[in-house]
């Protein structure tokens, strides 16, 4: 069964003096059951604004999105909340995705607040979901501005990770983190897909850390897919000049 | 140097300052038969009335040489003949004609006092009749709006009117001020000043430091506090009583003040004096009657309860008044002695009157909930929403006595808020209509105000003292009973 | 031997009484480039603000001193710091789009920086931006120029920032994860110009970084970190090729690669 | 942007509706007309068939509704009516004095701008030192003391006691507008400062404070390009609503300083219970406000350019 | 520089203790200000009026014979409850008007901003003056006529930090944590924008007081013989050169509630912060 379907999807912003940016030129593509999809691209190809479209932070041009079949281009209020049980994103810049006056801890316990968890029990669930990001128990009582980057997006991940979501969407969600920080995040993913829950649309510049975890990659550039197809096969036998230049460029 | 220049270019000025020349107080020019403006038109020198009231508040003629009345509703005035308006037209029976027929055509009170039904105009004899008696006729012409006007020079859009007085008008701005110049032909001696601005100030604070800092010679409504400011050789202050009373009406439709006692007991325990003395600082006199001690028949015509809290609690007491709770506040038949006290802030004494009362009244064991506010006029037609009610009003505007009663004390008043009634004071009313000798409206009036006074339906707290204030050197300015001449050609300033 | 750009000399630093870094001692000459790696929360980023008096409240230098150019950077007056701050070194935030101001253009606030250090007129800070933004991968560097921060991709951000201080061409840079959200094309072009920049005018710099490709590449010398204490330092060559410590081993071990066979 | 000005402007006719109508109801609710007002005032008594016809003579006898109806036809052909209290043509005396207001309001709002800006902003930028609690002494001063305290002592000192300025103002003239001014624009700083002291250290703890201090941007540049850019838009809201108060607190200003504007004219209206003269000047602070919202709005979505000019985002 | 930085990071919650303590200390002479008082604060006494400060009268008496301390010890619970009412009131109507309008933004928000936009321009004296004829006088009814009149300042205020924030990364966050709307205006958005309101809400009491004052001339405000220090201030007013202290005594007590209650209002904004409060 599809997980996520996008059809068509274009965006343009209009910015101040009446440019117009065409940042998704009819984009298509769709997610699985079971499966996960890579994408990379060169920065500004369009990349977060496809995960902001999915996660309806923005509205499309035109297109249709489906979630399991049901459309949520237009979502709102309470079919978006619907929504957002099922799908969570880590953000590209962690930071400023927890509140400033807040502690990490509340970020994190705060869909299981809203999902009517007793305050003991969150306090735990919460503790041992940054323990599994690799972060200590006791990063949930530390402020945004208190932590470093990468500790912060470990963080981040636990948040989307305590909505258990079948479809997570993770915008450059380990290019913070160290290896083996990096290793431990990408090792729990693989876990929890393993267990046939989650579907990841993972989005990176790390071609390495895509082939761990995906089992397809698209390719974007200016707006547009290049080149989709499954990993291996787009990383060993790259369609597009586009993607062989990317693929050359890897340094290690 | 140059301030001297300009000194000797505009001769001699004099500026004065006043707190009531603004459309607030519905002045907002010197056109007496726009609202009351003619109050600045006579104050400020510029217009003059037929008839004036003497220091002692009696009639005597002015642009009139005499009057008589024919019959009950005909009066025959004869003008005086070296008379002009300062556009040059002599003042006969014809301009005065055309300057009332226009008054009572626009002004609505004026048309309310007067009556007038036709007038005849011949050479300088002008005969009016009336369509009721008017026996006080000549004390409304007196009033302010009787200024006369020439109607043929006509009245300007500023406001500015061509009359008779000293001064006249050259320029005005509504709530600002108004510029006067020497009328050199005035008929009543020469004026000494050349010119003369009225300021209008409405603050009583901003008056005072101008005066301090000598920006003005003379001032009109200065506030009670600032007045240790002045009471040095630097000032001169002339005051006079003015028959503006601070008075109590007792409410006959509340059960409470149905009760002599009570009423008696309220009427004992205010302290005339010691509001006078504290809180007006002097600036007036404490009063028995309606009508302060200038007039003939005001003063000490007519007797009020002396203030006398142990004869206050007697009174009470006796009447079965007693506090039994011990909260100090005295009941009967399970009722509390609690007075709701009606008053308004726009007169700033009442306020403290009705504080004043309420802390002797304390005293005798009678509380007082004091409501001050500026709309009382609509609480006030809510006659079980109040018992006592406080105002300021002037208790013979025109100098005649029926006024008082015939507004607020008889059963067809108008203005009778308190629904007083009284057989006695109904007789003497009619009685009062038909006569026309003032001695006689007189002694009827003492006995009036001696009868509600013993009905303690009124406590007569004080009258107001109108006061000027001028800097040292400024002569002939002197405060008139009436309030309603200020600046005359006497005025001058060394 | 040349003068130190920067040195520290057993550098201790605390948040609020907790010592994130212990004992940091290294140095680093004109035209060299320090590879900085470690776990995150080692306290990289923090030794870099460090060299700027950029800790914040909370922060401060417990202990040792800070030397840039033989100045001791912990003693020096706010004004002594803005001056050197940009012309003299620069850096690179981890999170760049948050250090630049949300409200402004990009170009205004790059002219802004040429108009605090260099002496050149508008037109040509443009220019030579326009001319970096082209080197760098940017296809319209004229948007870029006139966009506010939030209309730009996070790569684009960064390179931006990076722009802003490779215009000053200071003789410090100090660049916390420059190449995080780029590209591998992209990714490639920025090294190629902070070399560029090196050999151009004898930059040296500070690189955090995770990527051990980067590391690799670019850098000629090595800093391993973990928590807060330096545990390995030495040329990039010797310290990938053979590890001492075996942290070290275990990091390099954790790179992921890129498999390029078909399985 | 044309359309959203244009839109703006059209809500202004509702406004102007439902204010008008709500203040002549008001007025009515608040009971005593015109004319008993007056003789209240005068204290003295007249007979009620003089009351009757004045009255008639005003309109005030026919029905609520028929009154505030006859006055919207007059003001859509270009007539607000005549006074009650002065029988003067409302819109001619209206315009006459408006000029002083605005005069008045104009240098105070400036002059307020010119203090409390930099001093708001000093007290943010040097928070918790000496100069930040001078600073917010003086401002609780300002605060604490109502206009007519203010007013007076400044009389007092700068015309009696040293005669500067003269007590009454002659019309025009700086020197007329001194006190009068320093009188609003001290109260309004002294509030004012305070919100720009917050708004600027809200902002100063942003990142890209940070950001700019590492480029070695002297900080008072950072100040003037990115902090105040970014907080302006608070600090102008602040300001686009205490030009209302403003406006409405000068009349006791007005009073004691001669100064002829409409903020003393509409405490009169209200008092005499003018309604022609209130209803102009409800329909001016009406316009007045929606204006200065207006070009609050406009520029605030200037200055922040990730507000677009569609009215947001939904959800 | 190392205790530099402790001081720094200490400082707001010491600084919240000890202006808590001095608000306190106002609070509890506001409560029992009325036991404290030498003298009888309303009982009128003719031959001492008007005296000048002395070992007797500390604040000297005013123009009933009556000692000012008493009076402002007998009033300040008035005074001070009144005005904290109101602001909290007005603090709390317009900030949850503001946040509404700011976050929904649409028709509802453009009809409610309009009717900011009324009740800003609408001379709060008519309103006063309806409200007194309806509801009769009484400070209660003056605390509700002004807060009817007043609230649109906070709407505005709160509508314009909303707006801002509503764009920003974490709002959308807790939008996928599942949030309902007011969760995010309560969790989020409201501690975002309560440093400005804390602030301008502190401000406001010495104005509140000052424009309760004016109601009363309307008959709204306090009755007589109540010690509302506003009225005694304005009551007072032409006394400025000849009797001073009858204004300045009122003054000095309006004065010193506003510093400490602002000087709270910082503090505790210091300290909601986290940036500055430290671990
Ligand atoms: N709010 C906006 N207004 C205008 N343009 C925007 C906006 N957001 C994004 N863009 C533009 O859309 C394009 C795509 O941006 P997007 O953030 O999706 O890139 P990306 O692929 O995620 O890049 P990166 O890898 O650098 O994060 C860019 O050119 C960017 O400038
Ligand atoms: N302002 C602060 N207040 C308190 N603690 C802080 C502050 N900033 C950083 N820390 C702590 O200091 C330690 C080092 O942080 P730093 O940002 O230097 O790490 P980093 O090595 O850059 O990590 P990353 O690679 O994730 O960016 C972390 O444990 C962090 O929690
Ligand atoms: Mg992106
Ligand atoms: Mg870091």
């Amino acid at each position: 069964m599809t997980v996520l379907e996008l059809q068509e999807v274009t965006k343009v912003f209009s910015g101040r003096k009446g440019a117009q940016v065409r940042a998704l030129d009819r984009v298509s593509f769709c997610i699985e059951e079971g499966e996960s999809v890579g994408l990379i691209g060169s920065s500004g190809s369009g990349k977060s604004t496809v995960a902001n479209a999915v996660c309806r932070f923005i509205d499309v041009t035109s297109g249709r999105i489906l979630l399991r079949g049901c459309d949520i281009t237009e979502a709102r209020g309470k079919a978006l909340r619907q929504v957002y049980k099922e799908v969570q994103m880590v953000f590209q810049s962690p930071r400023s995705s927890f509140d400033p006056r807040r502690t990490l801890g509340d970020g994190v316990g705060e869909c299981l607040k809203n999902g009517g968890v007793g305050k003991a029990e969150r306090r735990e669930r919460v503790r041992a979901l940054l323990e599994r990001c690799g972060l200590p128990a006791a990063a949930a009582d530390w402020y945004p501005h208190e932590v470093s980057g990468g500790q912060c997006q470990r963080a981040a991940i636990a948040r989307a990770l305590a909505a258990q979501p079948r479809l997570l969407v993770c915008d450059e969600a380990t290019s913070a983190l160290d290896v083996m920080a990096q290793r431990q995040i990408l090792e729990l993913l693989l876990e929890l897909k393993a267990e046939g829950r989650l579907q990841l649309l993972f989005i990176t510049h790390n071609l390495a850390v895509a082939q761990q975890c995906c089992d397809r990659l698209i390719v974007m550039d200016k707006g547009r897919i290049v080149e989709e197809g499954r990993m291996d096969d787009v990383v060993c036998r790259p369609q597009s000049e586009y993607t062989r230049r990317l693929i050359e460029a890897v340094l290690y | 140097g140059t301030e001297e220049a300009n000194h000797s270019a505009a001769g001699k000025t004099f500026v004065m300052g006043d707190t009531t020349f603004n459309p607030e107080n519905n002045e907002p020019d010197i056109n007496p038969h726009n609202d009351n403006s003619g109050w600045a038109c006579i104050r400020y020198g510029v217009g003059e009335t037929l008839f004036r009231y003497s220091d002692t508040m009696e009639i005597e003629p002015w642009l009139a040489e005499s009057y008589e009345p024919v019959d009950d509703v005909t009066w025959r005035i004869v003008l005086r003949r070296n008379v002009t308006f300062t556009s040059g037209r002599p003042v006969d029976a014809q301009a005065v004609k055309e300057c009332l027929e226009h008054l009572v055509a626009v002004h609505k009170r004026a048309a309310g006092d007067l009556h007038i039904a036709s007038m005849e105009a011949d050479g300088q004899v002008l005969t009016i009749r009336t369509t009721v008696p008017v026996p006080a006729l000549p004390n409304y012409l007196s009033d302010p709006y009787g200024c006369i006007i020439d109607m043929q020079a006509g009245i300007t859009s500023d406001g500015m009117v061509t009359a008779t007085g000293p001064y006249k008008a050259v320029s005005l701005v509504s709530g600002d001020h108004v510029d006067l110049v020497k009328n050199d032909a005035y008929w009543n001696g020469e004026p000494k000043l050349d010119s003369i601005t009225i300021r209008t100030i409405s603050d009583g604070d901003t008056l005072t430091m101008a005066l301090q800092s000598g920006e003005i010679d003379a001032a009109y409504g200065m506030p009670y506090a600032s007045y240790p400011l002045f009471q040095n050789d630097e000032y001169t202050i002339s005051s006079a009583a003015t028959s503006r009373t601070f008075f109590v009406w007792m409410n006959f439709d509340s059960p409470l003040m149905q009760e002599e006692a009570v009423r008696k007991a309220i009427s004992m325990a205010i302290d005339k004096q010691g509001f006078v003395d504290a809180l007006l600082h002097g600036n007036g006199y404490p009063a028995a009657g309606p009508f302060p001690g200038t007039f003939a028949f005001g003063g000490d015509a007519a007797k009020a309860e002396p203030y006398d809290l142990e004869g206050a609690r007697r009174v009470l007491d006796d009447a079965g008044w007693k506090d039994e709770d011990g909260d100090s506040v005295r009941e009967k038949d399970g009722r509390r002695l609690a007075l709701r006290w009606l008053t308004y802030p726009s007169r700033q004494e009442l306020p403290l009157l009705a504080e004043s009362a309420q802390a002797t009244l304390k005293q005798i064991g009678v509380a007082v909930d004091i409501q001050c506010t500026a709309d009382h006029n609509r609480v006030k037609k809510d006659r079980s929403a109040w018992d006592v009610y406080a105002s300021a009003m002037v208790t013979a505007p025109s100098g005649d006595p029926q006024y008082f009663f015939t507004y607020c004390c008889l059963d067809g008043s108008d203005s009778n808020t308190g629904r007083y009634h009284s057989d006695a004071l109904e007789e003497l009313a009619r009685k009062m209509e038909g006569t026309f000798d003032p001695d006689e409206r007189g002694a009827l009036a003492a006995q009036m105000a001696q009868t509600i006074l013993d009905d303690h339906a009124y406590v007569f707290c004080s009258h107001l003292k109108m006061s000027m204030i001028a800097r040292k050197g400024v002569v002939g300015l002197a405060a008139h009973p009436c309030d309603f001449y200020e600046i005359t050609a006497d005025l001058d300033k060394t | 031997m040349k003068e130190a750009v920067i040195a520290y000399d057993n550098v201790d630093i605390c948040y609020d009484g907790r010592t994130v870094v212990r004992q940091a001692t290294f140095s680093l000459q004109p035209g060299e480039i320090l590879g900085i790696v470690g776990e995150s929360g080692s306290g990289k980023s923090t030794l870099l603000q460090s060299a700027m008096n950029l800790l914040g409240p909370g922060g401060a230098v417990t202990q040792g001193h800070i030397w840039f150019q033989g100045q001791d950077i912990l003693a020096l007056s706010d004004e002594g710091m803005q001056r050197l701050c940009g012309a003299q070194m620069a850096m690179v935030f981890q999170d760049a789009a948050a250090s630049l101001c949300p409200v402004r253009t990009i170009g205004s606030q790059i002219c802004e920086a040429a108009a605090a250090h260099l002496d050149m007129g508008k037109e040509e800070v443009r220019r030579q931006t326009l001319e970096l933004f082209a080197r760098l991968g940017f296809s319209d560097g004229r948007r870029v120029w006139e966009s506010y921060p939030f209309e730009l991709s996070g790569g684009m951000n960064q390179r931006a920032a990076l722009v802003l201080v490779m215009l000053l061409k200071p003789a410090l840079l100090l660049a916390d994860e420059p190449t995080s959200a780029l590209d591998v094309c992209a990714q490639k072009q920025v090294l190629d110009e902070l070399l560029y920049l090196r050999d151009q005018y004898g930059t040296a710099i500070m690189l955090v970084t995770h990527d051990m490709g980067v590391v690799s590449r670019v850098a000629d010398y090595v800093l391993v970190v973990k928590d807060g204490q330096i545990i390995e330092y030495g040329p990039a060559k010797d310290v990938l090729a053979s590890p001492a410590q075996a942290y070290t081993k275990e990091l390099l071990a954790a790179v992921p690669k890129l498999r390029r066979d078909r399985r | 942007m044309t359309m959203y000005v244009i839109k703006r402007l059209l809500q202004l006719i509702p406004i102007l509706l439902g204010i008008t109508f709500l203040s002549f109801a008001m007025m009515h609710i608040a009971g005593s007309d015109a004319v008993v007002q007056k003789y209240d005032r005068a204290g003295i008594a007249v007979a009620a068939e003089v009351v009757a016809a004045e009255r008639a003579q005003l309109g005030l006898d026919r029905p609520f509704l028929t009154q505030y109806i006859v006055w919207l036809g007059n003001l859509l052909h270009g007539n607000m009516g005549v006074s009650f209290m002065t029988g003067r043509d409302v819109f001619a005396t209206f315009m006459d004095k408006l000029p002083a207001t605005l005069l008045l309001t104009a240098s105070s709002v400036l002059v307020t701008i010119a203090v409390s800006v930099p001093l708001g902003i000093a007290a943010a930028v040097r928070r918790n030192s000496p100069v930040d609690y001078v600073i917010r002494f003086f401002s609780f001063c300002g605060n604490s003391m109502p206009n007519f305290f203010l007013a007076l002592v400044l009389l007092y000192l700068f015309a009696v006691q040293i005669p500067l300025f003269s007590v009454l103002s002659s019309g025009e003239g700086l020197e007329h507008l001194a006190l009068p001014t320093a009188t609003l624009a001290i109260a309004m700083s002294a509030k004012y400062l305070r919100q720009v002291r917050a708004a600027v250290l809200e902002e100063m703890g942003k990142d890209y404070v940070l950001g700019a201090k590492s480029r070695g941007i002297p900080f008072s540049w950072t100040l003037r390009c990115s902090i105040l850019r970014a907080s302006f838009g608070t600090i102008l809201t602040l300001l686009a609503l205490s030009i209302g108060s403003l406006l409405g607190g000068t009349a006791i200003v007005e009073s004691i300083f001669m100064w002829d504007g409409v903020g003393k004219l509409a405490v009169d209206a209200i008092h005499g219970r003018d309604y022609p003269m209130i209803q102009a000047y409800v329909v001016w602070m009406a316009f007045i406000y929606v204006v200065v919202n207006l070009l609050t709005d406009i520029v605030y979505r200037i200055a922040d350019p990730q507000i677009g000019w569609k009215e947001g985002r939904r959800r | 520089m190392i205790s530099e930085a402790l001081v720094s990071r200490k400082a707001p919650k010491q600084r919240l203790v000890l202006f808590s303590l001095c608000a306190a200390a106002l609070l509890c002479v506001a409560a029992f200000g009325a036991h404290l008082c030498p003298y009888d604060p309303y009982a009128q006494q003719y031959d001492a009026v008007l005296q000048a400060p002395s070992w007797d009268h500390w604040l000297g008496t005013d123009r009933y014979g009556r000692d000012m301390l008493s009076r402002i010890l007998a009033g300040a619970q008035l005074s001070i409850f009144s005005a904290l009412a109101l602001v909290a009131m007005i603090a709390f109507i317009g900030t949850g008007i503001g946040l509404l309008c700011g976050y929904y933004s649409g028709k509802a928000d453009a009809l409610c901003m309009r009717l900011a936009d009324v009740c800003l321009a609408f001379p709060s004296l008519i309103f006063a003056m309806a409200i007194a004829a309806v509801l009769n006088g009484g400070i209660h009814n003056a605390v509700v006529a002004l807060g009817a009149v007043s609230w649109p300042k906070y709407a505005r205020l709160v509508r314009s930090r909303t707006l801002a924030l509503k764009e920003q990364k974490f709002i959308l966050a807790a939008q996928m944590a599942g949030s309902l709307p007011r969760q995010i205006l309560i969790r989020h958005i409201l501690p975002n924008c309560l440093g400005t309101i804390v602030v301008t809400a502190a401000l406001d009491i010495g104005t509140m007081m000052m424009e309760l004052a004016a109601l009363s001339f309307l008959g709204l405000g306090a009755k007589p013989p109540a010690a509302e220090w506003g009225s005694m201030m304005s009551t007072g007013r032409s006394m400025l050169q000849t009797y001073p202290w009858v204004v300045l005594s009122p003054g000095a007590a309006i004065f010193l509630s506003v510093a400490i209650l602002n000087l709270w209002g910082d503090a505790l904004r210091d300290y909601i912060d986290p940036k500055e409060r430290g671990r």
